[in-house]
C-alpha cells in the first residue's frame, strides 16, 4: 500500500454516548455509557482497516455510527470529503448506497420471512431501480459472484447454513456497488472451515470491486490475515493504530501486547509466555480515571492514573496512546525492545 | 496403566420421530483416563454437545439414547434411567456450559447456587456449606469472594460467572469435569484467564477434563488427547502433538489448513468446500466423502475406525491398509 | 285480592317434596328483594324498592289497605272545608320510633320540609305542589291550604313523599344520617342497614294498632338476580321472594314448601306509538296494529296467564278505568284492511325500542313482531340500555315508531297517567297531540267532584281508545313466592308490602 | 442455536404419502390443534351453510310451540324440535346454527377492528418510541381503566344499537391488547440486526415497518386474535346479560343464553344447548390459538 | 427508585386527567339523571328543571368539570344523587368485599393454574398436558353468568353444600371465587405453561440438573421461580381489573362490590358515583400496576426499577 492512496473515510474524534435516562420525567440523562469516546482514524481507498478489541469496547458502535445507524454524539466522519455526521436524513439515505454493512450474526441479520432474492433485491428498490428485469439481472449477477446458485434464490434464509447466509448478507451489501463495506465480525459466528470460505470470498470481492473494508473482529488471527492496517480499541478509545506487521511484531501499547499474547497458540508446542491480565474490562459507563487501561496495566505509572494519554504517532505510521511513549519516556529505548 | 475413569461404548443418541430414528451421535466410543484432558473438536452441530450431555443424562427433551453404554468407574449405564444419573451428577461428573451468561440462575444468589450443590451431595450444615462456597470462590480467584457470595449473577461479568460455574462444578470434587465450550463466549484475555485457571485446578485436584471446543487453538493449549468429530461420528483420535504435526483424516487436515495462522501469512486460506451434511439426510458411507479431496469409490461404504500403533484412531479408508486391528 | 289472571295449575302434586329447610327460623322472616333504594328519606325517592321496605317504617296521614282502598292512617279523619282547604284530625298517642310524639307539628314540619329547599332536590316535591301551606290548628288538628283544587290530593297523601317524619330527629341529625337511619311511626323500626345487602326491621312494640305487628323481626336481603333469589328461596334462606319471573313460576309451584302467589298491579305495559314519526301519525295504522296482535295469546303463552288485557293505558285498579271498553280484538283481517286503507306497503319496517334488561318483554316484543309480520309489517327491534331509553330516547322522540313503556300510575287515578302521557309538552309525551284530549284533561283537573271526573274519564277513555296512541298489551301481575310456614302473607298490588299481620306457623 | 437452524438447510423429500396418512400424522402430533380445528370448522360451517342445514326457519315464532322440549326428551312425544323450542316457540337447533353467524361475526369482525387499530398503534408506538409511544400508551391506560360497560353504553347511546355497534365496541376496547403485544415485540425486533440492515440499505421507515416488522409480528397477532375471538363470543353473551345485547330476534348464542337464564330449571334445553354451542366454539378457538402459538412462536407471552 | 415512583405517579395523574375528561363528558351523552329519578311520579318539565338546578346540573359544563376536577385532587367526589352519601364513603364501604372477591378469585385461579400449568409444561405433549390444557380451557369456555348460576344450582340448591349468595363469611366466598377463578385460571395456566416451557430450555436449568438435585426441586426452585415474572405481571393486571369489578359475578352472587356500585350508578346516571368510582378504580389500577412493577425487584434481582432487565 502506498502513500498516495486517497483517504476514503476519515473519522475525527468520534464520540457516541448512550444516555442512561432517569429523573422524574424520564428525560434527564443521569448517566452515560461512553461507548465510543473520541476515536479518530483514516481508511484509504482499497485497503482493509481492521478494528480489534474486547467485547463491549465500542467496535460495533463505531461501525454503526459511521453509517449513522446510530447518531454520533460528536465528531466528524468524512466520506469522500462529505461530513456524514452533518448531512440530513434523506442525503444520508442516499449515501448508504456507497457505504454498506455486513453483520456478525448471519441468523438475525436476515429477515426470516423474506426470500433470499427479495432480501438481495431490496436495496435496489430502495435506491430507485425501477426496472424489474434490471433488478433481477443484477440480483442474479451478484448472487453468482458470491457463490449462490439461482435456484437457491427463491428459498428462505433458514434453509441456508451460516456461511451461505453470510454470502447472502454480502450480496445484499454489494448489490448497490458500494465503495466502503463495514464488516462487523462477519465470520465470528462461523465454523473454521466455513470461515475460511467467507474470508476468501471477501478477498476476491475486494479485488474485483476495488472495495474498501472496515473489518471489525476480535479474532486476531483473522484480522491479521485480512487487514492492512489495524486499530486496537479499548473502552471506547483507539489505543493503537499501526500497519499490520508492525502491530503484530512490535505492539507498543501494553494492552495490545496482552491481547496478542492471550491469543491461543496454533500449535501445542508453540506455547508462549502469556501476559494474563488482571480483572475484567471496566464498564464504559464508569470508566477509570486517567488512562482507562491503568487498573489492568502491568506498566502503570502515576501519571496514568490521572491523565489520559492521547493518540500520538510514535513511529512511521504507528500511533499509540500511552504515557510510556510520551516525550518524557520516549528515549527509553528498551520499551521498543 | 493409568486408571480409566470413563468408558463410552458405541454411544448412540438421536431423535425419534414417529418411529423414524435419526442418530445425532452415531456410535461414539472413547475412554477417559485419570488426570488427562481430552479435547473434543468439530464443527458446529457435529454432536459434541450431545455427546457430552449424554454423559450426564441431560439430553434435551426429544433427544433420546438409542444405544451403547457408558461406564463410570464401576457404574454401568445401560438403560439410562433418570434416578441413576442423579447419583453421579455433580459428585462424579460435573459440567460447565458454553454460555456463562445463562448458565447461572438469575434469581438465586451466587452463594446459594454453590451451596445447593454442596448440600445436595454432602451431609453438611448450611454454615459449613457456606464456608465451602467461600472457599471455592477463593479457589477460582474471584476478587472479594465474601461479597460475591451474596450477589446475583447479573452483577458479575462473563468471566466471573464462568469462574463461578467452575466453582460450582468443582465444589464436590468431581472426578470428571466436562467443559462444553467454556470460553467460546469470552474475550481472549478472559479466555486466557479461565484456561489458566482450569489448568491449575486440574493439577491441584487431579481430575480428568473433557474439553469441548471448536477452537483448535484452545485444544493446542490445553489438551493431552483429542477426538475430532464430524457429523456425529469420531473421525480421528490422537495425542495432541500428533494431531497438529501429523493429522491423518482429510477432514482434520482441512480443518487445520483453513485456520488463519497468526504467525504465518498466506494470501488465501485453504478451505474445505461444501457444508456439513444434515441429520436426516446423511450421505451413505463416509460422511465426509462429498467434501473430501481424496474421496474414492470405497468411500461409498462406511469406513472402519482404524487403530494405529501410536494409539491413535482414524476413520478413513485411506488408512485401511496400515490397520493393525479393525474395530467394527 | 283481585288477581290478574294466572290459571290455577291443575295439579296439586308437587314434584319436589323435600323437607322445608326454613322451618326452624322462629318468629322472624327473611324476604328476598331485587334492590333497595339506598336512601330512606321519603322525599328523595320514587322507587318501588323503597316502598316495599319503608312502608313498614313510615306512615302517612291516609293509607291504602291491601285492597288499595283509602283509609285513615295517622289521621283519624278528614274533611274538605272547601275546594282548597282540607282539615285532618290526627290520631293521638302515636310515637315515632325514637320516642318523639306524633302531632300536628310533625305534620307541618313534614310538609314544610317536602315543599321547602330540602324537598326541591328530590322528585317527590313536584307531586305536592298544589299544597300551599299546612296550618297547625291544635296539637291534633292540621289544616292544608291549597293553591288550586286537587282532586287526587288524598291519594297522593297516601304516597311516599307524604309520610310523616319526626321533626326533632330530622333537625338534630344531618340529612345524610336520616338517609341511612330512617325513623317513622310504622309497625317496624329499622335497626340494621347494610347498603345493597340487607335491611333489618324489628318490631315496633309501641305500634298504635293493637297487637300488631306479629313478627319480631323482618330481614330484607338484596338479591338482584332472579335465579339467585329463587335458589335462596329453595334452600330456605329466604321466606319470601319478590319478583318471581314467569319462567320460574313452575319451579316454585313444584316445590312442596313453597307457594306461588300472584297479584294484579296497577302497572300497565304497552308499546307506545310515536305519532311524531311518519306512519304513526295515522290513526288507522295505530288501530291496525292493535287489531293485529293477539294479546290474549301473548299473555297466556309468554306470561303463562299472569297478566290481563287492558283497553286503555291503565289498569282495572285505576280510577278512571272504563269497564265497558273491550280491548281491541285479535282481527288480522281487519288490521290488513286498515293498513291497506292507510296505504301502508307490505313489508314496511317499524323501528321498535325496548329495554334490553327486560327478558319477558323481549319475548313479548318478538311475539308482537310475529303477529305484525302476519299482517305485512316488519319490526326492527332495538334493545337498548333502559336508562338511555327512558331518559334520552323517549323524551326526545328518538325511540323509533314504537317503544316500550310501563307505567304504574301511582295515584291509581287516570289523571296521573293521562296527563303525563297525553298532555302536550310533558316529559313522557314527545309528540302526541289532540285538542279534545287536552280539553278533557284540563276539565277533570278543575274539579274535585269525583263523579264528575269519572264522567270525563269515560269520555276520555273512549276517545283514547279510538285514537289508539299505543298498542296496549297487558296489566302486569306480580308473582311472589312464599315459604309455606308464613301465615297471612298477602302480597301487595303496588309493591308496598304489608307485614304487620304476617305470622309464622 | 446455530445447529438448529442448519438442520433445516436441506429440504427433506418425504416419500409421497396418501393424504389420509398425512392427516393421521398431523392428528397424532397435534391432538390439541386437531380438536381445535375440528371444533372451529364445525361452527364455521354452521355459519356458512346455515340456510341449507337448518330444519326450521330460525325466526319463525309460534306461541303454541313455546318451550317445547327436545323431541327425544318429550314425554308427550309431540315436539318436532330436535333440541326443543325457545321462549317464543322457535326451533332451538335452527337458531343455534344461525347463531354461529352472529357469534362468529362478532368474534371475527370485532377482532379485526381491534387488530387493525391495535396493530397500527402498536407499530407506531414501538417503532418510533419517544413521545408517540408515551401518548399511545397513556391512551391505552385510559382505555383499560375505563369500565367496559360504561363504554358500551356511551357508544350505544351515541351510535345506536345493533350487532355492528357491539362489534365496534369490542374492537375499540380490545385494541389495547394488540397494541401492547405488538409494541413489545417491535421494541425487541427493532434490535434485531436485520432491521438495522434494512436501515443500512437505505430503507424508509414505512418500508421497514411494512416489509420487515409487520410480517414478523403477524404470527403473534394471529394467535392473540384467535384467543380474542373466543373472548368476544363470551363478551357478547355478557353484554346481553346486562341488557346491552343485540336485537332479540337475531339468533345469537350469547343472547339466547342470557335470555334463558331464568329457564335453566324449567326448560333446561334453552340454556344448555346455546351454552354448549358457545363452549364448543370458544374451546375450539382457544385450542386453535394455543396450537398456533406453539407452532408459530413458542415464546409469545399473553 | 424514588424518582421512578414519582414518575409513575405523574403518569397516573395524566391517566386520571384523561379519564376524568372522558368520563365526565361521555356520560353526559347518555341521558339525564333527573329524568331517571322521575321514571315515575309527576315529571313536569318545571319539576325536572328545578331538580336539575338543585343538583348543580344547570351550570355550564366547564364549571361542573372544574368542580369535579377539584374534587379529584381533594379526594372528594361529591355526593351520590341517589343516596346522598359521599361517593368516597360508598366506595370505601365496598372495597372490602371487592378485595375479598378479587383475592378469592385469584387464589382459586392460582391454585388451579399453577399445578396445571407446571404439569402441562413438564409433561409436555403427553396425555397429562393434553387434559390439563383442555381442563384449563373449559373454565373460559362458558359465559361467567352461566357458570355462576350452574354452580349455584349444583352446589347450593342440589347438594346444599354451600350458601347461595351474599357477603357474610368464608363459605360465601367460595362459589363466586370459583366462578371468577375458573375463568382466570384458563388464561393463567396457559401463561404458566408457556413461560415454564421457555424457562425449561434455559441453560441454568441444565446447570441445576447437572448438580444432581431432584427433578422437582429443579422445576420448582429453578424453573418456576423464573417463570413467575410474566405470571406476576398478568396477575397484577388482572387483579387491577378484578378490583374494577366483575359486575356479573357480583350480581349473580349478590356481592356488594364496587363493580355493582358503579353499574348501578351507571344505570341511574348517578354522575358523582360514576365519576368518582371510575377515577378511584383507575387510580387503584395504576397503583396496582406500580406495585407489580416494584415487586419484580423482589422476584427477579436483575430487574431494576422501571421494569427493564439490566
Ligand atoms: N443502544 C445502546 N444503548 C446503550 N448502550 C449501548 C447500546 N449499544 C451499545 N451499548 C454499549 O456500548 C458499549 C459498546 O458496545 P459495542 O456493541 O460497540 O461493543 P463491541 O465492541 O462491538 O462489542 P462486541 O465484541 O461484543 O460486539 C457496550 O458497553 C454496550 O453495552
Ligand atoms: N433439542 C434438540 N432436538 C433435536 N435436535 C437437536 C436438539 N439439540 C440439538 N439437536 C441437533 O443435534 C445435532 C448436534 O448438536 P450439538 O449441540 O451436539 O452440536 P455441537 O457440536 O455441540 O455444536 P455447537 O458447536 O454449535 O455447540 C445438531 O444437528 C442439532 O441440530
Ligand atoms: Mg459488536
Ligand atoms: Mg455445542
Ligand atoms: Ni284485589
Amino acid at each position: 500500500m502506498t502513500e498516495q492512496q486517497n483517504v476514503l473515510l476519515k473519522v475525527e474524534n468520534l464520540q457516541k454516548h448512550f444516555p442512561v435516562k432517569g429523573g422524574i420525567f424520564g428525560n434527564k440523562t443521569i448517566n452515560q455509557v461512553k461507548a465510543v469516546e473520541g476515536v479518530s482514524f483514516e481508511v484509504k481507498q482499497g485497503e482493509t482497516f481492521g478494528i480489534v478489541g474486547e467485547s463491549g469496547c465500542g467496535k460495533s458502535t463505531t461501525g454503526r455510527t459511521i453509517l449513522r445507524l446510530l447518531e454520533p454524539t460528536s465528531g466528524n466522519i468524512y466520506f469522500q470529503g462529505v461530513n456524514i455526521a452533518e448531512v440530513n436524513k434523506t442525503e444520508m439515505r442516499k449515501l448508504r448506497k456507497d457505504i454498506q454493512i455486513v453483520f456478525q450474526d448471519p441468523f438475525s441479520s436476515l429477515n426470516p420471512r423474506m426470500r433470499v432474492k427479495d432480501i438481495i433485491e431490496e436495496p435496489l428498490i430502495n435506491f430507485d431501480v425501477k426496472d424489474r428485469s434490471e433488478r433481477e439481472k443484477r440480483v442474479h449477477e451478484i448472487a453468482e459472484q458470491v457463490g449462490l446458485t439461482v435456484d437457491q434464490l427463491s428459498r428462505f434464509p433458514h434453509e441456508f447454513s451460516g456461511g451461505q447466509r453470510q454470502r447472502i448478507g454480502l450480496a445484499r451489501a454489494l448489490i448497490t456497488k458500494p465503495k466502503l463495506i463495514i464488516a462487523d465480525e462477519p465470520v465470528s459466528a462461523l465454523d473454521v472451515s466455513i470461515q475460511s470460505q467467507v474470508l476468501n470470498l471477501m478477498k476476491d470481492l475486494q479485488k474485483e470491486f476495488g472495495l474498501t473494508y472496515i473489518f471489525i473482529s476480535h479474532d486476531l488471527s483473522v484480522v491479521k490475515h485480512l487487514c492492512d492496517r489495524i486499530g486496537v480499541m479499548y473502552l471506547g478509545k483507539m489505543v493503537e493504530v499501526a500497519e499490520k506487521n508492525q502491530m503484530y511484531d512490535e505492539p507498543l501499547h501494553p494492552y495490545s501486547k496482552a491481547l496478542l499474547s492471550a491469543h491461543p497458540s496454533s500449535h501445542p508446542l508453540k506455547k508462549k509466555n502469556r501476559i494474563i491480565l488482571k480483572g475484567d474490562v471496566p464498564s464504559p459507563s464508569n470508566p477509570p480515571s486517567g488512562c482507562t487501561f491503568h487498573p489492568r496495566c502491568s506498566s502503570c505509572m502515576d501519571i496514568c492514573k490521572t491523565e489520559a494519554p492521547s493518540l500520538q504517532t510514535v513511529r512511521d505510521q504507528h500511533d499509540v496512546s500511552c504515557h510510556l511513549y510520551t516525550e518524557v519516556n520516549k528515549d527509553q529505548e528498551y520499551l521498543y525492545e | 496403566m493409568v486408571q480409566k475413569v470413563l468408558e463410552v461404548n458405541e454411544l448412540k443418541v438421536g431423535i425419534k420421530d414417529e418411529g423414524k430414528k435419526t442418530n445425532i451421535v452415531n456410535g461414539v466410543s472413547f475412554d477417559l483416563y485419570k488426570g488427562e484432558t481430552l479435547g473434543i473438536v468439530g464443527e458446529s452441530g457435529c454432536g459434541k454437545s450431545m455427546t457430552s450431555l449424554s454423559l450426564m443424562g441431560l439430553l434435551p427433551p426429544g433427544v433420546e439414547y438409542l444405544g451403547g453404554d457408558v461406564r463410570i468407574d464401576h457404574l454401568h449405564f445401560k438403560d439410562f434411567r433418570k434416578k441413576d444419573w442423579r447419583k453421579i451428577r455433580g459428585k462424579r461428573i460435573a459440567m460447565i456450559f458454553q454460555e456463562p451468561m445463562s448458565s447461572l440462575n438469575p434469581v438465586h444468589t451466587i452463594g446459594n447456587q454453590i451451596m445447593e450443590m454442596v448440600l445436595n451431595h454432602e451431609p453438611m450444615k448450611k454454615k459449613e456449606a457456606k464456608a465451602r462456597a467461600l472457599e471455592m470462590l477463593q479457589l477460582v480467584g474471584i476478587p472479594r469472594p465474601d461479597q460475591v457470595l451474596d450477589e446475583y449473577p447479573y452483577q458479575l461479568s462473563g468471566g466471573m460467572r464462568q469462574r463461578v460455574m467452575i466453582a460450582i462444578a468443582l465444589s464436590c470434587n468431581p472426578e470428571i469435569l466436562i467443559a462444553d465450550e467454556p470460553t467460546t463466549a469470552l474475550d481472549v484475555t478472559i479466555q486466557a484467564q479461565i484456561l489458566e485457571l482450569m489448568k491449575n485446578l486440574q493439577d491441584q485436584m487431579n481430575m480428568s477434563i473433557i474439553l469441548i471446543t471448536h477452537d483448535l487453538g484452545v485444544v493446542a493449549e490445553m489438551c493431552d488427547r483429542v477426538i475430532v468429530m464430524y457429523a456425529g461420528e469420531i473421525v480421528e483420535e490422537s495425542l495432541v502433538v500428533e494431531l497438529f504435526d501429523n493429522p491423518k483424516h482429510p477432514y482434520t487436515k482441512g480443518l487445520l489448513a483453513s485456520l488463519p495462522d497468526i504467525s504465518e501469512q498466506k494470501e488465501y486460506l485453504s478451505s474445505i468446500p461444501g457444508v456439513v451434511p444434515v441429520y436426516g439426510n446423511m450421505p451413505i458411507g463416509c460422511r465426509f466423502a462429498e467434501r473430501c479431496p481424496q474421496a474414492h469409490d470405497r468411500c461409498k461404504e462406511t469406513p472402519p475406525l482404524v487403530v494405529k500403533e501410536s494409539g491413535s484412531r482414524v476413520k478413513c479408508w485411506l488408512y485401511e491398509r496400515e490397520e493393525a486391528e479393525v474395530i467394527m | 285480592a283481585c288477581s290478574g289472571g294466572g290459571e290455577e295449575s291443575s295439579t296439586n302434586e308437587k314434584s319436589d317434596s323435600r323437607e322445608n329447610p326454613a322451618k326452624d327460623r322462629g318468629n322472624e322472616i327473611i324476604i328476598g328483594v331485587s334492590g333497595e333504594p339506598q336512601n330512606w328519606d321519603p322525599i328523595d325517592t320514587f322507587l318501588l324498592d323503597w316502598s316495599t321496605i319503608a312502608t313498614s317504617v313510615f306512615e302517612g296521614l291516609v293509607d291504602r289497605n291491601l285492597n288499595l282502598e283509602i283509609q285513615p292512617g295517622l289521621a283519624e279523619s278528614w274533611e274538605y272545608l272547601d275546594d282548597q282547604t282540607l282539615q285532618f284530625k290526627l290520631r293521638q298517642g302515636v310515637q315515632f320510633h325514637n320516642g318523639e310524639p306524633f302531632n300536628a307539628d310533625a305534620v307541618k314540619f313534614t310538609f314544610d320540609r317536602l315543599l321547602g329547599e330540602e324537598g326541591q332536590k328530590g322528585p317527590q316535591y313536584s307531586n305536592y305542589t298544589s299544597i300551599d301551606s299546612v296550618e297547625v290548628v291544635d296539637e291534633y288538628t292540621a289544616t292544608f291550604h291549597l293553591n288550586s283544587p286537587d282532586p287526587v290530593l288524598l291519594t297522593k297523601l297516601a304516597g311516599y313523599g307524604a309520610v310523616i317524619v319526626p321533626p326533632k330527629y330530622v333537625q338534630e341529625h344531618d340529612d345524610e344520617f336520616f338517609n341511612n337511619n330512617p325513623v317513622g311511626t310504622g309497625p317496624f323500626k329499622m335497626t340494621g342497614y347494610k347498603r345493597d345487602q340487607e335491611i333489618v326491621l324489628e318490631k315496633n312494640p309501641d305500634y298504635w294498632k293493637e297487637g300488631l305487628p306479629k313478627l319480631d323481626k323482618v330481614t330484607f336481603k338484596v338479591i338482584p338476580e332472579a335465579s339467585t333469589r329463587l335458589a335462596e328461596l329453595q334452600t330456605g334462606n329466604i321466606d319470601v321472594m319478590k319478583r318471581v319471573e314467569v319462567a320460574q313460576a313452575e319451579t316454585v309451584k313444584n316445590t312442596s314448601y313453597l307457594e306461588l302467589i300472584d297479584v294484579g298491579t296497577p302497572t300497565v305495559y304497552s308499546l307506545r306509538f310515536d305519532p311524531g314519526q311518519k306512519l304513526m301519525d295515522n290513526k288507522l295504522v295505530r288501530q291496525a296494529i292493535n287489531y293485529a296482535v293477539d294479546k290474549q295469546s301473548i299473555i297466556d303463552e309468554i306470561l303463562s296467564g299472569y297478566g290481563k288485557q287492558i283497553s286503555t293505558y291503565q289498569s282495572e285498579l285505576s280510577f278512571g278505568n272504563n269497564p265497558d271498553l273491550e280491548p281491541y280484538p285479535y282481527d288480522p283481517e281487519k288490521a290488513k284492511e286498515l293498513l291497506a286503507e292507510a296505504g301502508v306497503a307490505e313489508g314496511t319496517v317499524l323501528d321498535v325500542y325496548i329495554p334490553g334488561n327486560d327478558g319477558n318483554f323481549k319475548e313479548i316484543t318478538q311475539a308482537v313482531a310475529f303477529y305484525l309480520e302476519e299482517v305485512g309489517l316488519k319490526m326492527n327491534i332495538n334493545s337498548v340500555d333502559n336508562t338511555t331509553l327512558i331518559s334520552e330516547l323517549i323524551p326526545n322522540g328518538k325511540a323509533g315508531h314504537m317503544y316500550r313503556q310501563g307505567w304504574g300510575g301511582w295515584t291509581l287515578d287516570f289523571d296521573n297517567t293521562a296527563y303525563l302521557m297525553y298532555h302536550e309538552g310533558e316529559q313522557w309525551n314527545p309528540s302526541f297531540k289532540d285538542e279534545k284530549v287536552e280539553e278533557l284533561l284540563a276539565a277533570q283537573r278543575a274539579t274535585v267532584d269525583q263523579e264528575e271526573r269519572k264522567k270525563i274519564f269515560m269520555e276520555l277513555t273512549e276517545l283514547l281508545y279510538d285514537l289508539a296512541p299505543e298498542l296496549n298489551l297487558y296489566q302486569a301481575v306480580d308473582l311472589y313466592a312464599a315459604n309455606s310456614r308464613l301465615e297471612n302473607f298477602q302480597p301487595p298490588h303496588d309493591d308496598r308490602m304489608r307485614l304487620e299481620e304476617v305470622s309464622v306457623k | 442455536m446455530t445447529s438448529v437452524g442448519l438442520e433445516k438447510a436441506v429440504p427433506v423429500n418425504p416419500p409421497r404419502r396418501p393424504h389420509l396418512k398425512k392427516l393421521w400424522r398431523f392428528i397424532k402430533k397435534n391432538p390439541v390443534g386437531f380438536i381445535g380445528l375440528i371444533l372451529v370448522a364445525l361452527s364455521v360451517s354452521c355459519a356458512l351453510f346455515a340456510p341449507f342445514i337448518t330444519p326450521f326457519d330460525p325466526s319463525k315464532a309460534s306461541l303454541s310451540s313455546r318451550l317445547a322440549p327436545p323431541s327425544w326428551a318429550d314425554p308427550k312425544g309431540e315436539s318436532a324440535f330436535l333440541l326443543g323450542a325457545d321462549q317464543v316457540g322457535r326451533d332451538l337447533l335452527s337458531r343455534i346454527i344461525y347463531g354461529a353467524r352472529i357469534s362468529l361475526m362478532v368474534g371475527i369482525f370485532g377482532v379485526l377492528i381491534a387488530m387493525v387499530i391495535g396493530t397500527v398503534l402498536g407499530l407506531i408506538s414501538g417503532y418510533f418510541g419517544k413521545w408517540l409511544d408515551d401518548i399511545i400508551m397513556r391512551v391505552a391506560d385510559i382505555q383499560l381503566a375505563f369500565p367496559f360497560i360504561l363504554f358500551a353504553i356511551v357508544i350505544m347511546s351515541v351510535l345506536g344499537t345493533g350487532i355492528w355497534k357491539i362489534i365496534i365496541i369490542l374492537g375499540l376496547t380490545y385494541w389495547v391488547g394488540f397494541a401492547r403485544l405488538i409494541r413489545g415485540q417491535v421494541i425487541s425486533l427493532k434490535e434485531q440486526e436485520y432491521i438495522q440492515a434494512a436501515k443500512a440499505i437505505g430503507g424508509t421507515n414505512f418500508n421497514i415497518i411494512r416489509k420487515h416488522i409487520l410480517p414478523n409480528v403477524l404470527s403473534s397477532i394471529l394467535v392473540l386474535g384467535t384467543m380474542y375471538i373466543a373472548e368476544f363470543i363470551l363478551l357478547e353473551a355478557s353484554l346481553t346479560f346486562l341488557g346491552l345485547g343485540v336485537d332479540p330476534t337475531i339468533p345469537s348464542w350469547g343472547g339466547m343464553l342470557a335470555d334463558s337464564r331464568n329457564y335453566i330449571t324449567s326448560a333446561w334445553w334453552t340454556a344448555v344447548f346455546p351454552g354448549v354451542a358457545i363452549m364448543i366454539t370458544v374451546l375450539g378457538f382457544n385450542l386453535l390459538g394455543d396450537w398456533l402459538r406453539d407452532k408459530l412462536d413458542p415464546n409469545m407471552k399473553v | 427508585m424514588i424518582a421512578y415512583v414519582i414518575r409513575r405517579l405523574l403518569h397516573t395523574v395524566l391517566v386520571v386527567l384523561g379519564i376524568s375528561l372522558i368520563v365526565f363528558f361521555s356520560i353526559r351523552l347518555t341521558g339525564d339523571p333527573v329524568s331517571v329519578m322521575f321514571a315515575a311520579g309527576e315529571p313536569t318539565k318545571e319539576a325536572i328543571a328545578e331538580v336539575r338546578s338543585n343538583l348543580g346540573l344547570d351550570e355550564p359544563l366547564y364549571v361542573q368539570y372544574g368542580i369535579f376536577l377539584k374534587g379529584i385532587f381533594t379526594f372528594d367526589f361529591g355526593k351520590s344523587f341517589r343516596s346522598g352519601m359521599p361517593v368516597m364513603e360508598l366506595i370505601n364501604e365496598r372495597i372490602g368485599a371487592t378485595l375479598a372477591l378479587a383475592l378469592g378469585g385469584m387464589a382459586v385461579a392460582i391454585l388451579i393454574a399453577f399445578p396445571v400449568g407446571i404439569l402441562s409444561a413438564v409433561k409436555r405433549d403427553t396425555a397429562v398436558d393434553f387434559f390439563g390444557r383442555i381442563f384449563s380451557l373449559l373454565g373460559i369456555s362458558f359465559p361467567n353468568f352461566w357458570l355462576g348460576i350452574m354452580l349455584i344450582l349444583v352446589f347450593s340448591v342440589t347438594l346444599q353444600w354451600l350458601p347461595v349468595s351474599g357477603f357474610e363469611g368464608f363459605k360465601h366466598l367460595i362459589l363466586p371465587s370459583i366462578t371468577l377463578g375458573l375463568i382466570l385460571s384458563g388464561i393463567l395456566a396457559r401463561l404458566v405453561r408457556s413461560s415454564m416451557l421457555e424457562v425449561m430450555n434455559q441453560q441454568y436449568v441444565s446447570t441445576a440438573k447437572s448438580k444432581g438435585i431432584s427433578e422437582w426441586k429443579v422445576i420448582i426452585k429453578h424453573a418456576f421461580r423464573n417463570a413467575l415474572l410474566p405470571t406476576v405481571t398478568f396477575i397484577g393486571l388482572q387483579f387491577g381489573s378484578l378490583l374494577g369489578g366483575t359486575v356479573i359475578v357480583e350480581q349473580i352472587f349478590s356481592w356488594p362490590g364496587v363493580g355493582r356500585l358503579i353499574i348501578d350508578a351507571i344505570n341511574q346516571r348517578d354522575y358523582p358515583v360514576i365519576q368518582g368510582g371510575v377515577i378511584y378504580l383507575a387510580i387503584i389500577m395504576v397503583l396496582v400496576n406500580l406495585i407489580v412493577d416494584l415487586s419484580y425487584t423482589l422476584i427477579d434481582p436483575r430487574v431494576k426499577v422501571g421494569g427493564s432487565k439490566s
